[in-house]
């Protein structure tokens, strides 16, 4: 029992430590891309404390408030799902369905607060980034489906079991895993799926209103978010982790692609970017499914 | 006397009352009451979830030779309870301010609180059916019942309530036809008789009883294709009421599938009955009916504009949750399927009940005008809130429980694409139900809702006691499911071992007293993170960025229109060719036979029909 | 089956004065023909009648003393036919005294008109507009 | 038991003494009619009562049957004829002139003689007194629209008459008898061919013409149309319904063939789906009603084709229930006629006439438990039973004009109940009008709690009405019983696979020769 609080506490712990980690990663890889030298290492860290330490902090109501703690929140108990190198949190006691749906509780605290700032930007920036997760939630459920059947289990777990035992998803089922990579592009809103922050357009949509601890909130929450990402495609298909070492490489690998992708392109339309991530990922992903069922 | 008896006495009795003093407002809390004696005589049957004897009623009648007996077993019970929770909450509703506005703006309450009474009493006798007979009377008493629910407010009402009866009758006479089929089988209205001859069934027979009685029962799910009546109808009855329906009226057709189709058929008959030149069997079939009536009419919800009719929509496809679960039969899938009637019980009735305190504030359900009405509002937001989390399926509401049953069970089963039909319908609802909270509640304050005062207690009481049996019971899922476990052995299904916070089993189960208690440690971690920062002064809501332009009272602006304006710029075209045309086309085709019908009667020689039949008759008698 | 001639051209004639009645009623327009054509299907019917009972050579059967009775005709259809040409000629009477106050009321023999009037008259006393025809024009042409 | 007459002759006698008598006094005429139905109902109710279940035929003038004429009594004939004067009773032309009674007494007398008569052609007879009867009772409205109307009903109708004769002739030119027992013993070997159910067909369809038979009932949206609702009532309650157990005697008794039943099959469908599709579309109160009787006619038709008892109870189900219904419903008419969309708001304010209406219409809809649900469960049931593609349509035409009647009827409903502002009520119903329909319902009501009794007593009825050999037994004695049988036996022999089909009896035709009619046969035989 004392060992699983302490896990229960490690775990959002260390995804805090490595998020900004990643956060740092992806600005880097931005500076490079763009020729710059970057921000630099604790950059991440320091934004963090000065919004945290901000004078002015504005609220628009109660809603606000609990929308960022529920967004926030929402994240840290996520952690607790994913099985990470000598820790399985309460993973043994859910699986991987409950885990996606829980990963949409923070989002709805963030549409709560966004909705409550009563700032149109706001709530067209909402009404976006529920498009792009209808857009990317369609393809990644066929990848989950295809997987979980694959592996014969739903339990996180079992699933990272199974493939030190049989090797890797990634080998067995390459379309789901190119399905994977391609709704993680859309579920960490980054270009071209990016249409909900659009910031010249409708200046950052959800975060036009947010300032202070509100914003160092978001930012703690894209940290966890990129995280949570990395370790849940690692788990999916690349067999896990068994050491720190090796499941962190692979985690910082797999949102390096996104990020290195995402600088290459422009914005995308909602309707485009529903049109792209229900051809390519989609048909991907159900040949895949029929690959995997009938073989 | 058993309790069934008195179950029934005391529904009759309520439904006099209503009768007879129904008129008067203060007549509310006495009705309410008697509600409750109800309730709590259903609650007092409670052993038979737990595997105690199915009680049975005094009263049997016999008529042309065949008997009608009636009892409560598990499967009645379960129906029940919801059943008479709903009939409680809604008259609770009903019972103070709402129904004195009511009848100020000129609503006949004594029509309505009738109608509200005589619905769960038919019910009851049509739960408590034990043959055909007897079913086919309970399910007409029921239809009917339900018909004059939703005539009671009159205007717009009465051309869906006529609607919905044409649907209505129609059903049942495709329930009628299935049971004198069965007579013709067996010489017999049993169940019993019909279950001892169904091995010897032809598959031709075998299907014309699949057909008939899940598309009879089928019409008050409101499964499509005959799913066009429902929206309507249950949207433009009176708040309390269309809690009501929408809550379990609807569900009556899965009870009478459930009794007739798994009861008497088997899931076996169902799982043995294949579609020729198809790998699909008549369970699947069942299930991908259900499939479409939770995609379409979900993403037909997302296009409302009218709070009632986007709930009333969802109703429609959360009902093809419920019979996917069923039809797939497996232990989880079908406890997914039973528990998900009790689920969408709560948390339906909880919404509608939120929205009819809204318009009882603001005189409109319309979502292009509204807004902002969480500051106004808090307590009913928080309804609102837990009714989509539940209607939506997240954790940690119970809705989520029941849908991860199915999930979980499609997985088991290798059924990719129902599975993604499933997710897909969850994620529209999902999408939906922002949209209805969001334009509610959120965003800005219209000027004339500034005074809007939250709605007096006799209407938040039961909003707030189904959304705390919604948070319950999704907390600790075990209680339910302990119920549908007799449920399942009673029907013949596999049966599910659950545990009090969901499912134990190694390759992926579930434990809701984990999640939520993890869900709720993370915000408290969140929550003491956001307090960390800087104190946060609140600011009037006109005081935001605006790009330079100073919002004033005038030029107010609440993003509420076409809302998922890119969504609908690709999927808008789909909604093209959804089954109105088959209801038109059958309209339509009637009504053309119908002048035909007519222009026999407008000829100028009534005689010359007369010749051309006796030419025709004397013509055939010679052939 | 071996009919008599005689009894083929009677029982052909009975039977074509009942077609040809029967046509009439449909065809006829004017009322008095109608009535006309009715009395004419009636006599076919009462010939067919009175026909059943018949046998070539037989004796009228009346039973008169000192007379052997030798093959005699069916009585029964004679008698029937009687009442059946009674109650036709009341039928007809009947008829003609309507078809006179059905020109006193809407003064026209003819079967169309009074179609027209009597559905124009059930329409009016319902209270429903009438059915005007597609193709009429909506309102009256200039003249 | 030969009082039994009386319920015919003494109305038929006051009906020639009342307009002499309605000259010196219309109350005395008036009078006059209520005493003399009262005792018809009073007569009928003593047989009703001596006969206790069992059968009786009268020999008229003391002629013995097959060569006198007779009155059969059963369970269905009296109660049928008890219905005659206990509907003209309650249905009796208050405003009327005495010539208007003198009418409805002979149409009573004439129906009651439709119900009793065991002889083909005395049915003939009453047949046509009583279409004389109700032509001169439409006329006697007096408006140019009755007398058109009972004009052209008038011509159709005589054209059917003259059909029935015909059919009567071919059927006398077969077996040389119109008694019905004595054609019932003869048959099944001189009427089981083509040229047989060419006189069943012929005479269904003249006999359709006042049962109200798809396509032969143009009349009656015009005559209802355009006469009093009580009248209509009469006509569409009683008259129709007498047609109708003229037809299933003659087809039970002499037309066992199934192609007879198949052809009365078809046209009930056809006749529920002209009709109920054409009350859809009606614009007006009392024709809809008038379209809705002709396709509950029709249901009674299809329900009466169902071969056997479970045939017979079905249709008179059926039968009494629209006996009961339809009359009351036009009673409400009267008031509330006309354009359908005028009604508006008519029903509010006016509960008991709206409470009424309501209720008919559940019953015909077929709301369990009232009777009219039973009735068409019966019907559904029997149609089922017979398990041939022809009679699954015919049940699905029955439930699917179900859907449709409902949809009319509650349509109708929805517009008398409308909460509109500013309407003027057309008044109130007359309150012997609102009383009627009320005895009507509290009748439909109260049999919701003695189902199992008229359950039962429906039975009894059926299966005495579906004895042929009972029939036979009770008009010509136990030996023609033997006689029919030994000749079905032969003919079973003769074709065994093939009875009761396609056309077995050819060769005994030639056998017996032709015409078979001879004053002295049908006695000797």
């Amino acid at each position: 029992m004392m060992a699983l609080i302490v896990e229960l506490v490690l775990m959002p712990a260390v995804a805090f430590v490595v998020g900004l980690a990643m956060l740092l990663m992806m600005r880097k890889i931005a500076a490079k891309i763009q020729r710059r030298v970057g921000p630099p290492f604790f950059q991440p860290l320091y934004d963090v404390v000065k919004f945290f330490g901000k004078q002015t902090q504005i609220s628009h109501g109660l809603i606000h408030d609990v929308g960022i703690i529920v967004a926030v929140g929402g994240y840290i108990a996520a952690e607790t799902l994913i099985p990470v190198p000598g820790m399985t949190g309460i993973a043994d006691r859910t699986d991987v369905i409950t885990l996606i749906y829980f990963l949409m509780v923070p989002s709805l605290g963030m549409a709560l607060a966004a909705g409550q700032c009563a700032n149109p930007n706001a709530s067209i920036g909402i009404s976006r980034a529920l498009t792009a997760m209808l857009a990317y939630d369609i393809p990644f459920v066929i990848v989950i489906f295809g997987m979980s059947w694959m592996y014969g289990t739903t339990n996180l777990v079992q699933m990272v079991e199974y493939q030190q035992a049989h090797g890797w998803g990634l080998f067995q089922a390459p379309l789901l895993a190119f399905a994977g990579l391609f709704a993680l592009q859309g579920m960490l809103g980054k270009q071209p799926f990016e249409i909900y922050v659009a910031p010249a357009e409708i200046a950052t949509g959800p975060m036009v209103e947010m300032g202070g601890k509100y914003l160092g909130s978001l930012i703690v929450m894209q940290s966890f978010s990129l995280y949570t990402a990395g370790i849940l495609y690692t788990t999916l298909f690349l067999g896990g982790g068994v050491t720190w070492i090796d499941f962190l490489v692979k985690a910082f690998l797999v949102v390096a692609i996104p990020m290195t992708i995402a600088f290459q392109f422009p914005r995308y339309r909602a309707e485009q970017m529903l049109g792209s991530l229900w051809k390519w990922p989609v048909l991907a992903g159900l040949l895949g499914l029929a690959v995997v069922m009938w073989s | 006397m058993t309790l069934l008896d008195g179950l029934w006495l005391a529904s009759a009795l309520t439904a006099l009352a209503a009768g007879l003093f129904g008129r008067s407002p203060s007549a509310g809390p006495w009705l309410t009451a008697l509600y409750g004696v109800q309730f709590l005589l259903v609650a007092f049957m409670g052993p038979l979830a737990y595997g105690a004897d199915p009680v049975p009623a005094s009263p049997a009648f016999s008529v042309l030779g065949y008997g009608l007996s009636w009892q409560f077993t598990a499967l009645s019970w379960f129906f029940a309870v919801i059943t008479a929770g709903a009939a409680l909450a809604a008259a609770w509703f009903m019972s103070g301010a709402w129904g004195r506005h009511y009848a100020e703006q000129g609503g006949d309450l004594r029509l309505l609180q009738l109608a509200l009474a005589l619905n769960p009493s038919t019910m009851y006798v049509l739960l408590a059916s034990r043959d055909f007979l007897s079913l086919f009377v309970g399910w007409e008493l029921v239809s009917w019942a339900s018909f004059v629910l939703m005539l009671a407010a009159g205007g717009v009402g009465v051309r869906w309530a006529l609607r919905y009866l044409v649907y209505a009758i129609g059903g049942a006479m495709a329930v009628m036809a299935a049971m004198v089929l069965s007579h013709a089988l067996t010489g017999s209205f049993e169940f019993g008789a019909l279950a001892a001859v169904v091995p010897d069934l032809s598959a031709g027979t075998l299907w014309s009883l699949v057909i008939l009685l899940s598309g009879g029962f089928g019409v008050k799910m409101g499964l499509l294709p005959f799913h066009l009546w429902q929206a309507g109808a249950y949207a433009e009855t009176p708040g309390p009421g269309s809690a009501f329906l929408g809550a379990i009226s609807s569900r009556m057709g899965l009870y009478a599938m459930l009794l007739t189709l798994f009861g008497v058929l088997g899931l076996g008959t169902l799982k043995a009955l294949s579609i020729p030149w198809t790998p699909l069997e008549a369970h699947e079939l069942l299930a991908w009916i259900a499939a479409f009536t939770i995609v379409l009419p979900t993403f037909t919800a997302l296009k409302q504009n009218d709070a009632r009719w986007l709930l009333a929509w969802h109703g429609i496809g959360q009902g093809g949750y419920m019979l996917m679960g069923v039809a797939m039969g497996d232990a989880l899938a079908s406890a997914g399927g039973l528990m998900h009637v009790f689920n969408h019980a709560t948390y339906q009735a909880a919404l509608f009940m939120a929205v009819t305190a809204v318009v009882y504030r603001t005189g409109t359900a319309d979502l292009n005008k509204l807004g902002g009405l969480v500051t106004r509002m808090p307590l009913t937001f928080l309804v609102l809130l837990v009714g989509i989390i539940g209607l939506a399926g997240l954790p940690p509401m119970n809705g989520f429980v029941s849908k991860w049953l199915i999930y979980r069970a499609l997985i088991d089963d290798g059924q990719p694409l129902l599975f993604v039909a499933a997710v897909v319908g969850t994620l529209g609802t999902i999408v939906s139900v922002y949209k209805l909270l969001h334009n509610i509640f959120l965003g800005q304050l219209r000027v004339e809702h500034e005074s809007v005062r939250e709605v007096p207690g006799s209407m938040l009481a039961p909003m707030l006691a189904l959304s705390l049996i919604v948070f319950v019971t999704g907390l600790a899922p075990g209680l339910v499911l302990d119920w549908l476990t007799t449920v399942q052995r009673e029907l013949g299904l596999a049966v599910l071992a659950p545990t009090l916070g969901g499912v134990e089993r190694p390759d992926g189960g579930l434990d809701m007293l984990w999640v939520v208690g993890i869900l709720f440690a993370g915000f408290g971690v969140g929550a003491l993170i956001f307090l960390a920062g800087g104190r946060a002064r609140t600011v009037h809501q006109l005081d935001n960025y605006a790009g330079g332009h100073f919002l004033t009272a005038e030029v107010r602006y609440h993003y509420s229109d076409n809302f998922y304006a890119g969504l609908m710029h690709r999927i808008g075209p789909w909604y093209r060719g959804s089954f109105q045309w088959l209801q038109d086309s059958v309209v339509a085709a009637t009504d053309l036979l119908a002048q035909a019908a007519a222009g026999v009667y407008r000829v100028v020689q009534p005689a010359a029909w007369l010749l051309g039949v006796t030419v025709l008759a004397l013509w055939w008698v010679a052939a | 089956m071996t009919l008599p001639p005689l009894e083929i051209v009677l029982y052909t004639g009975a039977v074509s004065l009942l077609i040809i009645g029967l046509a009439g009623l449909v065809m006829g327009d004017n009322l008095v023909r109608l009535v006309l054509a009715l009395a004419v299907a009636e006599a076919g019917v009462n010939l067919l009648l009175v026909l059943s009972g018949f046998r070539q050579g037989a004796f009228a059967p009346i039973l008169l003393e000192g007379r052997v009775p030798g093959p005699m005709v069916d009585p029964i259809p004679q008698a029937l036919v009687l009442t059946a040409i009674v109650i036709g000629v009341g039928v007809q009477a009947l008829a003609l005294a309507l078809v006179l106050r059905v020109r006193r009321a809407y003064g026209t023999v003819e079967m169309r008109t009074l179609r027209a009037r009597l559905h124009e008259d059930l329409d009016a006393a319902a209270g429903l507009p009438p059915e005007t025809s597609r193709n009429a024009p909506a309102v009256e042409r200039p003249a | 038991m030969n009082f039994v007459v009386l319920a015919v002759a003494l109305p038929l006698l006051a009906g020639f003494l009342t307009p002499a008598l309605g000259r010196s006094s219309r109350a005395l005429a008036q009078w006059l009619g209520w005493g003399t139905l009262a005792v018809c109902i009073g007569v009928l109710w003593v047989a009703w009562a001596r006969l206790d279940g069992g059968t009786v035929a009268i020999a008229i003038g003391g002629f013995r049957p097959p060569l006198g004429i007779v009155f059969y009594l059963d369970a269905v004939a009296l109660l049928f004829g008890l219905a005659v004067p206990l509907m003209a009773l309650l249905l009796w032309p208050r405003e009327g002139t005495p010539q208007q009674f003198a009418l409805t007494l002979v149409l009573t007398a004439s129906a009651t003689g439709l119900a009793l008569s065991g002889d083909i052609f005395n049915l003939y007879v009453f047949y046509e007194l009583t279409a004389a009867a109700s032509f001169g009772l439409i006329a006697g409205r007096g408006t140019g629209a009755a007398q058109g109307a009972a004009l052209r009903y008038l011509l159709l109708s005589a054209a059917g008459s003259v059909l029935l004769l015909a059919g009567i002739t071919i059927v006398y030119l077969r077996t040389g008898t119109l008694n019905l027992a004595h054609l019932a013993t003869l048959a099944p070997e001189r009427l089981q061919d083509p040229v047989g159910l060419a006189a069943f067909a012929l005479m269904l369809i003249g006999l359709g013409v006042k049962g109200e038979l798809f396509p032969v009932n143009g009349w009656v949206p015009e005559v209802y149309g355009s006469v009093s609702g009580r009248l209509a009532g009469l006509l569409a309650g009683l008259v129709s319904k007498l047609a109708v157990l003229v037809v299933v005697r003659i087809l039970v008794l002499i037309f066992p063939q199934p192609e007879a039943a198949q052809l009365m099959l078809v046209l009930g469908m056809l006749g529920i789906v002209a009709g109920e599709l054409a009350a859809w579309r009606a614009r007006d109160l009392r024709r809809q009603f008038a379209f809705s009787s002709i396709g509950q006619l029709g249901i009674v038709f299809v329900a009466f084709s169902v071969p056997g008892e479970a045939g017979i109870v079905a249709g008179l189900a059926v039968a009494l229930h629209h006996l009961l219904v339809k009359p009351a419903l036009f009673l409400l008419a009267e008031r509330w006629g006309g354009s359908i969309e005028g009604l508006r708001g008519a029903g509010r304010g006016h509960w008991l006439a709206s409470g009424l209406f309501i209720l008919f219409a559940l019953s015909l809809v077929g709301l369990p438990p009232l009777p009219g649900f039973w009735a068409k469960l019966l019907t559904v049931m029997g149609l089922m039973g017979l398990g041939t593609g022809l009679a699954w349509l015919g049940a699905l035409t029955v439930m699917a004009a179900t859907v449709v009647e409902a949809a009319y009827l509650f349509r109708t409903l929805s517009v008398l109940l409308a909460r509109e502002a500013g309407y003027t009520s057309p008044g109130p119903h007359r309150g012997l009008d609102l009383v009627t329909a009320s005895l009507a319902g509290l009748v439909l009501v109260g049999s919701v709690f003695a189902l199992h009794p008229l359950g039962d007593g429906l039975k009894a009825m059926a299966a005495q009405a579906a004895d042929v050999q009972g029939y036979i037994r009770t008009v010509l004695g136990d030996r023609a019983v033997a006689r029919r049988g030994q000749r079905e036996d032969r003919i079973s022999e003769a074709h065994p696979a093939s009875r009761g089909s396609d056309r077995p009896m050819g060769r005994a035709d030639r056998a017996y020769g032709w015409p078979a009619g001879s004053p002295t046969r049908g006695a000797r035989s």
